[in-house]
C-alpha cells in the first residue's frame, strides 16, 4: 500500500515539475519585464514557444553526427529524472534511494557532458567557446557544489535529500553560521548552473558573451523545444533544491494523509513564486561580469562552502 | 591448484616469447603470439576469477628451487593477488584480442612480438610473488619488458629518450623498493613476506619502509612528482602496449604498495594516511590539469592515467587514517572504493588507449589538432570512445562514477577521525577530487570533440577508415563492462568483500540481496545508489520524450549549412581546437600550475602577414626535481673527469698520497 | 691415483708455459689461433678435474677451497677468450694492423700471461705469488703496447710505471709478512706459506701485519683498479687487443684482488690487528662512486667499459669488506658473474669495434638494426651489468644493498646511489648504440659468437637458478673469507 | 762482534737514505746518474755485508747482481741514451728542491714513527733496517712525482727498488729473495732501457712524459 502511495506521489512530483517548469521561467522573465516597466510576454508563452518548436521541422546543419540528435533527449531525460528525485512538496519518494545528492548532482553533469559535445559536434566557432566556457563554470561549480553537501551531510549525517529536509524540518538544527555561508554559496552556483546572469545571460545573443545560448546555437525545431525545457526543468530543480534543503517548512512525509499533501503543494508554490521574484530582482539590478571574473565568483563560493564545512568541524568537535 | 594453472600460463607464455624471438620475422607469429596470449590469459582469468569468488584457500603456496638458493622462490595465490590478476588478465585478454588486429600494421613486429607474452608474464608473476626477491624480480623483470617495448619504435629519437627515463626511472624505484625489503627482512635476510609478517618493525623503520614504499611503487604508479617518464613512455609504446603500461601495469604498482603497507608493514600510523592523502590529492589534480593542456591524445591519456592513480591513493590515503584509529567499517569502504576504481580505470584505460590506436592506425596522428570529424568515418570507434570518455568522467551510469561516489561516502566519513589535521585535511582533499572530476570530464569533452565531433582539420582525418573486427570486438567488450560495473556495482562490490576481509578484517555489508539492487555501503538513510534504476529511467524517460514527439508533433528534418550566427565560415581551421577549448581553463589554472604566458603577435597595420599566438608552459616539476639533480650530476661528472687527463706524475702523486694518508691513520691509531 | 692431484697441478702450469715456447716458435700464422685455443682448453680441463681430485699441499703450490673456484674461472674465461681471440686477431691479421711477427709474440705472450696467473692462483708462497703477479703485469704492459701507435704506447707506459709501484708497494708488504711470520713459524719457507700463514697468524706481530696490509693492499689494490690508484686501467683496456682487455677486466683484476683476499684472511685470523673491513669498504665506495660519474663523459666504448669494471671491482671489495657470510658470498658471486659479463661485453664491443672501424662510440649507431646478434648481444650484456634482472648480477647486487642495509644504511644508501648514477650513464650510452638510426659500415660481422652468448647465458641461468652444490661451496668459501 | 756488525748494517742503511736524499737533491742529468751508481753501490754493500753477517752466501749473488746491473750497466746505458736523444741536461723538478728536501726528512720521520711499536722480537736488526729502507721507498717515491722527465722517475723507482731490496735482505732468512730481486732487477732494466726507451724514440724524440700526455685518447 504505502508503495503504490510513495509510487503515486513520486508520479505527481514527475508530471508537477514538468508542468511547472515552464511556468516558473516564464514567471521569472514576467517579473523581469515588470520591474523594467515593461508588460512582458504572458506567463504561459514559453508553453506556446514550446508547442511552436516542436511542430517545426529540423533544419540539421549538414555534418551533424547521432551524438547532435541524440543529446537534446539525453539531456531533457536526465535533467528531468534528476528533477523528479528532489522533494519538491513531499519527501519518501519511491525512487529517493536510486541517487542521493551527489548522484543528482552528477547527472546534471551528465546532461552538459552531453549539451557541451553537442556544441562541439557541428564544428563552428561558436559551439566551440560555448563549450570550453560552460566547462571551465562546471569545473569551479561542482566542487562548490560538493562541498556544500559536505557540509549538509555533516549536519544532517545523510547525503540523502529526503533525509536532509526531515532533518532540517526538526528543531535540533538551530541557525548556524555554515549554513548561511552554504545556503550563499548554493545560490552563486545555481546562478552558474542555470545561466542566468551575472556568469551568463539567458536573454542574449550577442556572440561573444554567451555561453549556454552559443552551445545550442544550431539547434532548432523539436531539439531546440526539448532543449529550453530542459534548461527550465533545471532552474526549477535548483530552486527546489534550495527549497527542500534550506526551507523545508510543509513538506509532507510519508503517510501524512491529502491534507499534509495539499499544504505541502501550496508552501512549495508559494516558496517558488518567492525565490524566482527573487532571483528576477537579483538580476535586474546586477550586471553580467567577464567570462574571466567567473572564476573568482565560483572560486569565491567554493571559498565559502569549505569554509563551512571547516566551521562546521569547529562547532561540532567543540 | 588454481596457482599451478597459473604458473603454467606464465610457462607457457615465456615459452612464447622465447618461441617469437625465433620467428620474429614471420607474419604468422603475429597470429601466433597474439592467439597464444589471448587464450592463456583467458584461462588465467577464468582461474583467477573463480579464485577471488570462491575465496582461494590461503594453503594455496609453493615454493620452486630457483631464485634465491636458500630461500627459493615462494609463489601464493590471496584474495588481493587474485583480484589483481582479474585486473592484469582482463586487461591482457583484451589487449591480446586487439593485438590480433593492431598487430598486422605493426612496422617492426620482431620488437614487439617477443617482449609481449614476457610482458604480460612478469605482470602475472608480481601479483604471485611471495618472498621478496621473487617480488622484485618479476617487478623488474615487467619494467625491463615494458621498456623493450616501449623502445619498440626506437627511430623516433623522443621514443628513445622516452625509454631511458623510464628504465632509469624504474631503476629508481626498484631500488628503493630494495632498500624498503632491506629493512624489512632485517640482517638476517628473512625475505619471505611470512617471516616479514612475522617481525614488528619500529615506528621508524615503519615510517622509513613507508617512505620507501611510496617512492618505489609511486615510482611505477606515477604519483607526482615521480610521474614524469609516465606520459613519455606509455604512449610511445604500441596502442596495446599503452594500454597495458597504463591500464593494468600502473595497478600493478598499486599492488605493490597495497602488499607493503597494508599486508606487510602491520598496523599504521594516522599520519601516513595524511601523507598518502596529500600525494593523491596533488597528484589527481596536476594530472587533470596536465592532461588539459595536452593536444597528444595518446599522452591526454597517459596524463589521465597520473590522475585517476591519484583518486586511487586517495582512497587508500584514507583507508589507512580509517584504520590507524581503528575504524574497520570506514577503512573497508575506503578500500574498496580504491580497489573498485582499480577495476574500473584499467577497463576504461584500456578501452581509451584501443581507441586512440584505432585512430592511430586510421590516420596516422596522434595530434588531436590534426584530426577531427572522425565520428562520421569511424561511427564505432567513436562510440566505444564515447562511453569510454564518460566512464573516466565519472559520470553516471557507467562505472567511474560509482568508485567515485563510494570515495566520497568515504570522504563523508571523515569527521569522525579524531586527528584534527586529518578533519581538516580530507575536506579540501574531497574538494580537490571534485575539481579534478569535473576537469576530466572537461578534459574528455575537448578530446572527445577534438577528435571525433566537428569538421576534418586534414586530409589524413578525412579519408580515415573503420578499424578492424577485432579491434571493435575488444572495445566493445570493454565498453560493455563499463555499463556492466555502472549498473550493477553490487556484485563487483561484494567480490572486493575478501579482499578487505583479508587486507582490513572488515568488509561491506553484503550489496547484492538488496531491493532493486541499489547500493548502500553504510545505510540506507544516509546514502545510496542505484545505476540500474537510473539507466532504466532515463533511457525510458528519453524514449518516450522522443516517440511522444514524433508521433504527435513532428518528425520532419531537412539538412542545410551550418547557421553559426549568420557567417559560416568554409574552412575547418576555424574549429575550436584543443587548445583554444582549453584556453580558459588555462587561463584559469595554468598561470598558477604552469607559469603559462600567452604571447600574441599582430602584425603592423597595412600589412597581411597572420598573426602569431604562442603559449609559453613550464613544467614545474621537472625545474623544481629533475633539472638540479640532472645539472648536478653532469657537473660533478664534469669536475671528475678532469682526471681523465692528468699526467703520470699527477697519478704517481695520488698513489704516493694514498701511501702516506694510510701510513699516518696508522701512526695515529697505533 | 694418488699422484694425479700433483700431476694435474704441474699440468694447468706446464701446459701454459709449454704452448707459449711453442707458440713463440711456431711459423704458420694462421693455425696459431686455433693452437691457442687447443691449449687454454687443456688447462682448462685440468684445472676443472680439481673439483674431483685434491693433492696435498707443498711448499710451493696449493690447492684449497679459496683458490678451486678463482682457477677454474681464469681457466674457463681464459679458454673462451682465445676462442673470441681466435677470429678477432683473424681480422687483426687481415687489416694488416699486426704483422706475422707481432701475431707470434701476441699468443706467446697470452698463454705466458695464463701461465702467471694460474701460478699467482697456485703459488702457497707469498713470494712465488709476488713473481706471478709481476710477470703478469709484464706480459700484459707489452700487449698493451703492442700496436706501437702513440696512444698504445703511452698507455703501456703509463701502466708500466704505475704498475711497478704497485707491484713495489707489494714486495714491501710481503717483506713485512714475512718478517711477522718468521718470529713465530721461524725461519724458511714455512713462513711465507699460505696455510701455515693463515694457521698461525694469530701470533703474529699485529703491528707489522697492519703496516704490511696496508702495503699489500694499495699495492695490489693498484692492480685491482681501485681509485684513486686506478689510472693505468682504462687506457690499458682502451688501447690493447680487445682479448686482452677481456682478459684484464675478467681475470687480472681477480687475481690481484684475490691476493688482498688471502691477506685479508691472514690479517682477520689476527685478533689485535686492526680490520680489514673499513679500508676495503672505504676503497670500494669511492670506485664505485667514481667510476659511476667518470662513465658520463666517456667518449671510447673500450674505456667506459674499463670504468665500469673499476665499478665493479669497487662493487666486490666492498662486499668483501663488509664481511659476514652473506656479503662475502654476494662478494664471490658478484665476482664471477662479472667476469662472465664483462668479458662478454668485451667480445661483442671487440666486434663492433672492428666492423665499424672505430671505438668511438658517436659514430656507433643503431647496431640492433644493423647488426642484430651483436647489437642485442651488446644489450644483453648492458643490461645484465647494470644489475637488471632475471640476470645473476641483479641476485648478487640484491644481497649486498640489503644485507648492507641492515647494518650501515648510510653506507648502503651511498652504494645505491652510485649504482643508479652508473646505470644512468650506461644506459643513456646504450641508447645511442643501440638504438635509433644506424650509422656506419653495417658490412656483417664475421665473428664467432659462441663465447659472448655462452657466458651471458651461463650468467642468466645462474641469475634464475644456482646448482645447489655450487652454493654450498661458495658459502662455504664465504665462511672462510671471515 | 755482533754489535759492530749490526752498526756497520746500520751505517749502510743509514747512507742509502742519505744517498737518496743527494738524488733528492740532484738537479742535472749526469748528476743524478752518478748518484744512482752511488746509491747501487751502497745497496750491494750493504747486501753483501747482510751476506757476511748473516752466513748467507746466495746474498752474495744479489748484491753482485746490484753491484753490476745498476752500478755500471745502467747508468751507463742511461748516459749513452742521454747523449744520442740529446735530452735536456738539466732536470725541470715540480717544486723547489727546498720544499722537496723538507718533505723528504718527514717522510724519513713518518717512517721511523710506524716502524716504532714494531715489539723487539722482530729483531732490532731488522726495526731499523726497515725504517730506513721504507724511507728510502718513500723517498724514491717523492723523487719520481717531484721530476718531470722519465729518465729521472725510472731512477726514481730504481731507487724504490734498491729501498726493496735494503729490506729484504736484512729480512733475515727469508727464502727467494734472490729470484725475487734477480726478476726485479733484469726485468726493470729489461723493459726500461730495452724496449720502452727506443719505441718511445721512435715514435717522438724525447722521454718528457708531457710528449706522452698528448697520446692520451678520448678525443670528443
Amino acid at each position: 500500500m504505502a508503495v503504490i502511495l510513495d509510487a503515486l506521489v513520486q508520479l505527481a512530483q514527475l508530471l508537477l515539475v514538468l508542468a511547472l517548469a515552464p511556468l516558473l521561467t516564464g514567471y521569472v522573465r514576467k517579473v523581469k519585464a515588470h520591474l523594467l516597466r515593461r508588460r512582458g510576454p504572458p506567463l504561459v508563452q514559453p508553453y506556446r514557444d514550446l508547442l511552436k518548436l516542436i511542430r517545426k521541422e529540423v533544419v540539421l546543419a549538414e555534418n551533424a553526427s547521432w551524438v547532435f540528435r541524440i543529446a537534446p533527449y539525453l539531456i531533457f531525460a536526465t535533467t528531468l529524472i534528476a528533477a523528479a528525485l528532489v522533494p519538491t512538496f513531499a519527501t519518501g519518494l519511491v525512487f529517493s534511494s536510486a541517487a542521493d545528492l551527489i548522484a543528482i548532482v552528477a547527472l546534471l553533469g551528465s546532461a552538459r557532458f552531453a549539451l557541451a559535445l553537442a556544441g562541439l559536434d557541428i564544428g563552428t566557432s561558436f559551439g566551440g567557446i560555448g563549450s570550453s566556457r560552460e566547462m571551465m563554470i562546471a569545473s569551479l561549480a561542482e566542487p562548490a557544489m560538493l562541498m556544500i553537501v559536505f557540509t549538509l551531510s555533516l549536519l544532517a549525517g545523510s547525503t540523502q535529500l529526503s533525509s536532509v529536509s526531515t532533518f532540517m524540518q526538526g528543531q535540533e538544527v538551530g541557525l548556524r553560521v555554515s549554513l548561511a555561508m552554504s545556503l550563499v554559496a548554493l545560490i552563486m552556483v545555481a546562478l552558474a548552473e542555470n545561466a542566468r546572469i551575472p556568469v551568463d545571460n539567458p536573454a542574449t545573443h550577442l556572440e561573444l558573451t554567451m555561453i549556454h545560448e552559443a552551445m545550442i546555437l544550431e539547434y532548432s525545431g523539436r531539439h531546440l523545444a526539448v532543449i529550453e525545457a530542459a534548461a527550465s526543468l533545471k532552474l526549477l530543480l535548483y530552486l527546489s533544491l534550495i527549497a527542500c534543503m534550506f526551507l523545508p517548512w510543509g513538506v509532507a512525509t510519508t503517510g501524512q494523509g491529502f491534507a499534509a499533501y495539499a499544504i505541502g503543494l501550496g508552501t512549495y508554490l508559494v516558496k517558488l513564486a518567492a525565490a524566482g521574484f527573487l532571483l528576477a530582482v537579483f538580476e535586474t539590478v546586477t550586471a553580467k561580469m567577464r567570462v574571466f571574473r567567473v572564476s573568482d565568483f565560483l572560486g569565491a563560493a567554493l571559498m565559502l562552502g569549505l569554509l563551512a564545512a571547516l566551521l562546521l568541524f569547529v562547532s561540532q568537535s567543540a | 591448484m588454481a596457482l599451478t594453472v597459473l604458473l603454467s600460463c606464465v610457462a607457457v607464455l615465456l615459452g612464447t616469447a622465447v618461441a617469437a624471438v625465433a620467428g620474429a620475422c614471420r607474419r604468422a607469429t603475429t597470429l601466433f603470439v597474439y592467439s597464444i596470449a589471448l587464450i592463456v590469459s583467458a584461462a588465467a582469468l577464468a582461474v583467477a576469477g573463480s579464485a577471488l569468488l570462491t575465496g582461494a584457500s590461503p594453503a594455496d603456496s609453493v615454493r620452486l628451487p630457483i631464485g634465491l638458493p636458500w630461500l627459493g622462490a615462494h609463489f601464493r595465490l590471496d584474495a588481493l593477488g587474485a583480484l589483481f590478476l582479474v585486473v592484469i588478465n582482463l586487461g591482457s585478454l583484451t589487449a591480446s584480442l586487439y593485438g590480433l588486429g593492431y598487430g598486422r600494421h605493426e612496422p617492426a613486429p620482431g620488437r614487439v612480438l617477443p617482449f609481449f607474452p614476457a610482458f604480460l608474464a612478469g605482470m602475472t608473476l608480481v601479483a604471485l610473488a611471495d618472498d621478496a626477491f621473487t617480488f622484485l624480480l618479476t617487478w623488474e623483470f615487467m619494467s625491463l619488458a615494458s621498456w623493450a617495448l616501449v623502445m619498440a619504435h626506437h627511430r623516433h629519437a623522443d621514443n628513445a629518450r622516452a625509454g631511458y627515463i623510464y628504465l632509469l626511472m624504474a631503476s629508481f624505484g626498484t631500488l628503493s623498493l630494495l632498500l624498503a625489503f632491506g629493512l624489512l627482512a632485517g640482517p638476517g635476510g628473512g625475505y619471505a613476506f611470512d617471516a616479514i609478517r612475522g617481525v614488528a618493525p619500529t615506528p621508524i623503520v615503519s615510517a622509513a619502509v613507508l617512505t620507501l614504499a611510496l617512492v618505489g611503487a609511486g615510482s611505477k604508479a606515477g604519483l607526482v612528482p615521480l610521474h614524469v617518464w609516465l606520459p613519455l613512455a606509455h604512449p610511445a609504446a604500441p596502442s596495446h602496449v599503452s594500454a597495458l603500461m597504463s591500464g593494468v601495469m600502473t595497478k600493478v604498482a598499486v599492488y605493490g604498495f597495497v602488499r607493503i603497507t597494508f599486508d606487510l608493514l602491520g598496523p599504521p600510523a594516522w599520519w601516513w594516511g595524511a601523507a598518502v592523502l596529500t600525494l593523491g590529492g596533488i597528484t589527481a589534480v596536476l594530472g587533470v590539469l596536465y592532461a588539459l593542456m595536452e593536444h597528444d591524445l595518446k599522452r591526454l591519456l597517459a596524463y589521465h592515467t597520473v590522475e585517476n592513480i591519484g583518486i586511487i591513493f586517495i582512497g587508500l590515503g584514507l583507508a589507512l587514517a580509517f584504520q590507524a584509529n581503528d575504524m574497520r567499517s570506514p577503512a573497508a569502504l575506503a578500500l574498496t572504493a580504491a580497489l573498485f576504481h582499480v577495476f574500473n580505470h584499467s577497463v576504461f584505460k584500456s578501452l581509451l588507449f584501443f581507441g586512440s590506436g584505432a585512430v592511430l592506425t586510421a590516420t596516422g596522428e596522434r595530434d588531436m589538432e590534426r584530426l577531427g570529424g572522425l565520428i562520421h568515418r569511424m561511427p564505432l570507434t567513436a562510440f566505444a570512445f564515447l562511453v569510454g570518455s564518460t566512464a573516466i568522467s565519472a559520470l553516471p551510469p557507467f562505472n567511474g562514477f560509482v568508485s567515485e561516489w563510494l570515495t566520497f561516502q568515504a570522504i563523508l566519513l571523515s569527521p569522525s577521525l579524531p586527528q584534527w589535521l586529518l578533519k581538516f585535511l580530507v575536506p579540501a582533499i574531497g574538494a580537490m577530487l571534485a575539481l579534478s572530476a569535473a576537469l576530466a570530464a572537461g578534459c574528455f569533452v575537448k578530446a572527445f570533440g577534438a577528435t571525433f565531433l566537428g569538421r576534418p582539420r586534414t586530409g589524413v582525418a578525412q579519408r580515415a577508415q573503420e578499424t578492424d573486427a577485432f579491434s571493435l570486438t575488444s572495445m566493445f567488450v570493454l565498453a560493455a563492462l563499463c555499463l556492466i560495473a555502472g549498473i550493477l556495482p553490487g556484485y563487483f562490490i561484494d567480490a572486493l568483500g575478501p579482499v578487505t576481509q583479508q587486507l582490513l578484517g572488515a568488509q561491506l555489508p553484503q550489496q547484492t540481496g538488496l531491493q532493486w539492487l541499489t547500493i548502500v555501503p553504510i545505510a540506507e538513510s544516509r546514502s545510496s545508489y542505484n545505476g540500474l534504476l537510473l539507466f532504466i529511467l532515463i533511457v525510458a524517460a528519453a524514449w518516450v520524450t522522443a516517440y511522444v514527439i514524433r508521433r504527435w508533433a513532428s518528425g520532419a528534418l531537412r539538412r542545410s549549412p551550418a547557421w553559426d550566427c549568420g557567417f559560416p565560415d568554409a574552412s575547418p581551421v576555424t574549429q575550436y581546437t584543443s587548445a583554444s577549448f582549453a584556453q580558459p581553463i588555462r587561463r584559469v589554472f595554468g598561470s598558477v600550475a604552469f607559469h603559462a604566458r600567452e604571447e600574441v603577435w599582430m602584425p603592423p597595420p597595412g600589412q597581411t602577414l597572420p598573426a602569431r599566438f604562442h603559449v609559453h608552459m613550464r613544467d614545474l616539476v621537472w625545474d623544481a626535481v629533475y633539472a638540479p639533480v640532472e645539472s648536478a650530476v653532469s657537473w660533478a661528472a664534469d669536475r671528475l673527469n678532469k682526471v681523465q687527463s692528468w699526467t703520470i706524475r699527477a697519478y704517481l702523486t695520488l698513489v704516493f698520497g694514498a701511501v702516506v694518508v694510510l701510513l699516518t691513520v696508522l701512526a695515529v691509531w697505533q | 691415483m694418488i699422484e694425479l692431484g700433483p700431476l694435474l697441478v704441474k699440468a694447468i702450469l706446464i701446459i701454459p708455459a709449454g704452448s707459449a715456447a711453442l707458440l713463440a716458435l711456431f711459423p704458420d700464422d694462421r693455425a696459431t689461433g686455433r693452437l691457442n685455443a687447443v691449449g687454454t682448453f687443456l688447462t682448462f680441463l685440468a684445472a676443472a678435474s680439481l673439483f674431483f681430485v685434491r693433492p696435498d699441499p707443498g711448499p710451493f703450490l696449493i690447492v684449497d677451497d679459496v683458490n678451486v673456484v678463482f682457477i677454474v674461472l681464469n681457466t674457463f674465461v681464459g679458454f673462451t677468450t682465445s676462442v673470441f681471440s681466435a677470429s678477432y686477431i683473424a681480422h687483426e691479421l687481415d687489416i694488416g694492423r699486426l704483422t706475422p711477427t707481432y701475431l707470434r709474440f701476441y699468443h706467446a705472450m697470452y698463454q705466458t700471461l695464463m701461465f702467471a696467473m694460474n701460478l699467482a692462483l697456485l703459488a702457497n708462497n707469498v713470494g712465488l705469488m709476488w713473481v706471478a703477479v709481476e710477470l703478469a703485469t709484464l706480459t700484459t704492459i707489452l700487449m698493451v703496447g703492442i700496436y706501437r701507435t702513440p696512444a698504445a704506447l703511452e698507455a703501456a707506459w703509463k701502466y708500466f710505471i704505475l704498475g711497478s709501484v704497485g707491484i713495489a708497494l707489494a714486495l714491501f708488504g710481503t717483506i713485512l709478512v714475512y718478517l711477522a711470520a718468521r718470529s713465530v713459524v721461524g725461519e724458511g719457507l714455512d713462513a711465507m706459506a699460505w696455510n701455515v700463514l693463515v694457521r698461525q697468524a694469530a701470533a703474529f706481530d699485529p703491528t707489522l701485519l697492519n703496516l704490511a696490509f696496508v702495503f699489500l693492499l694499495l699495492g695490489y689494490g693498484t692492480k685491482v683498479g681501485l681509485a684513486p690508484l686506478h689510472a693505468w686501467l682504462p687506457d690499458a683496456h682502451a688501447e690493447g687487443p680487445t682479448p686482452i682487455s677481456a682478459v684484464l677486466s675478467g681475470l687480472l683484476l681477480n687475481v690481484a684482488l684475490f691476493a688482498v683476499l688471502r691477506f685479508k684472511m691472514v690479517l682477520s685470523a689476527n685478533p689485535e690487528a686492526l680490520a680489514p673491513g673499513p679500508l676495503m669498504v672505504t676503497l670500494g665506495l669511492i670506485s664505485v662512486v667514481f667510476a659511476a660519474f667518470m662513465l658520463y663523459r666517456r667518449h671510447d666504448i673500450k674505456r667506459m667499459f674499463a670504468y665500469s669494471s673499476i665499478e665493479h671491482m669497487g662493487i666486490i671489495t666492498f662486499a668483501f669488506g663488509m664481511g659476514g657470510p652473506l656479503a662475502n658470498f654476494a662478494g664471490l658471486l658478484h665476482m664471477t658473474f662479472h667476469s662472465l659479463t664483462k668479458s662478454a661485453i668485451f667480445f661483442s664491443v671487440g666486434h663492433i669495434a672492428q666492423v665499424k672501424g672505430t671505438q668511438r662510440m658517436a659514430d656507433i649507431r643503431g647496431l640492433t638494426v644493423s647488426h642484430p646478434v651483436l647489437g642485442w648481444g651488446l644489450v644483453l650484456g648492458v643490461m645484465t651489468i647494470v644489475g637488471l634482472p632475471p640476470m645473476g648480477i641483479f641476485m648478487s647486487e640484491f644481497l649486498i644493498v640489503t644485507s648492507t642495509f641492515a647494518r650501515q644504511p648510510v653506507l648502503a644508501v651511498a652504494l645505491a646511489a652510485g649504482l643508479l648514477v652508473a646505470l644512468g650513464a650506461l644506459l643513456l650510452r646504450l641508447n645511442g648504440l643501440a638504438f635509433g638510426e644506424p650509422h656506419g659500415s653495417n658490412a656483417p660481422a664475421q665473428a664467432s659468437f659462441v663465447p659472448m652468448f655462452a657466458h651471458l647465458t651461463l650468467v642468466l641461468a645462474a641469475g634464475i637458478y644456482l646448482p645447489a652444490p655450487l652454493v654450498a661451496w661458495f658459502q662455504h668459501v664465504a665462511g672462510l673469507l671471515g | 762482534m755482533d754489535r759492530l756488525a749490526l752498526d756497520v748494517a746500520h751505517l749502510f742503511a743509514g747512507g742509502l737514505v742519505l744517498v737518496s736524499f743527494m738524488l733528492l737533491y740532484q738537479d742535472r742529468m749526469f748528476g743524478l746518474l752518478n748518484i744512482f751508481a752511488l746509491h747501487a753501490l751502497v745497496v750491494s754493500l750493504s747486501v753483501a755485508w747482510q751476506a757476511y753477517i748473516q752466513a748467507a752466501p746466495h746474498l752474495y749473488i744479489t748484491a753482485g747482481i746490484a753491484l753490476v746491473v745498476k752500478a755500471i750497466i745502467i747508468p751507463v746505458a742511461l748516459h749513452r741514451i742521454i747523449v744520442r736523444l740529446g735530452i735536456h741536461r738539466t732536470i725541470e723538478t715540480v717544486v723547489g728542491i727546498g720544499q722537496t728536501m723538507l718533505a723528504g726528512i718527514g717522510l724519513v720521520a713518518l717512517s721511523i714513527l710506524v716502524m716504532l711499536p714494531i715489539t723487539a722480537e722482530a729483531g732490532t736488526l731488522a726495526r731499523e733496517d726497515l725504517a730506513f729502507s721504507l724511507s728510502v721507498i718513500l723517498l724514491g717515491l717523492l723523487m719520481m712525482i717531484s721530476r718531470r722527465n722519465a729518465l729521472s722517475q725510472i731512477i726514481g723507482f730504481m731507487s724504490i727498488e734498491n729501498g726493496l731490496i735494503l729490506a729484504a735482505t736484512a729480512a733475515k732468512g727469508m727464502p727467494l729473495v734472490v729470484e725475487i730481486s734477480v726478476a726485479f732487477s733484469i726485468l726493470v732494466a729489461l723493459i726500461v732501457i730495452g724496449i720502452f726507451l727506443f719505441r718511445i724514440r721512435e715514435r717522438f724524440d724525447t722521454v718528457d712524459v708531457h710528449a706522452l700526455e698528448r697520446f692520451r685518447g678520448e678525443q670528443p
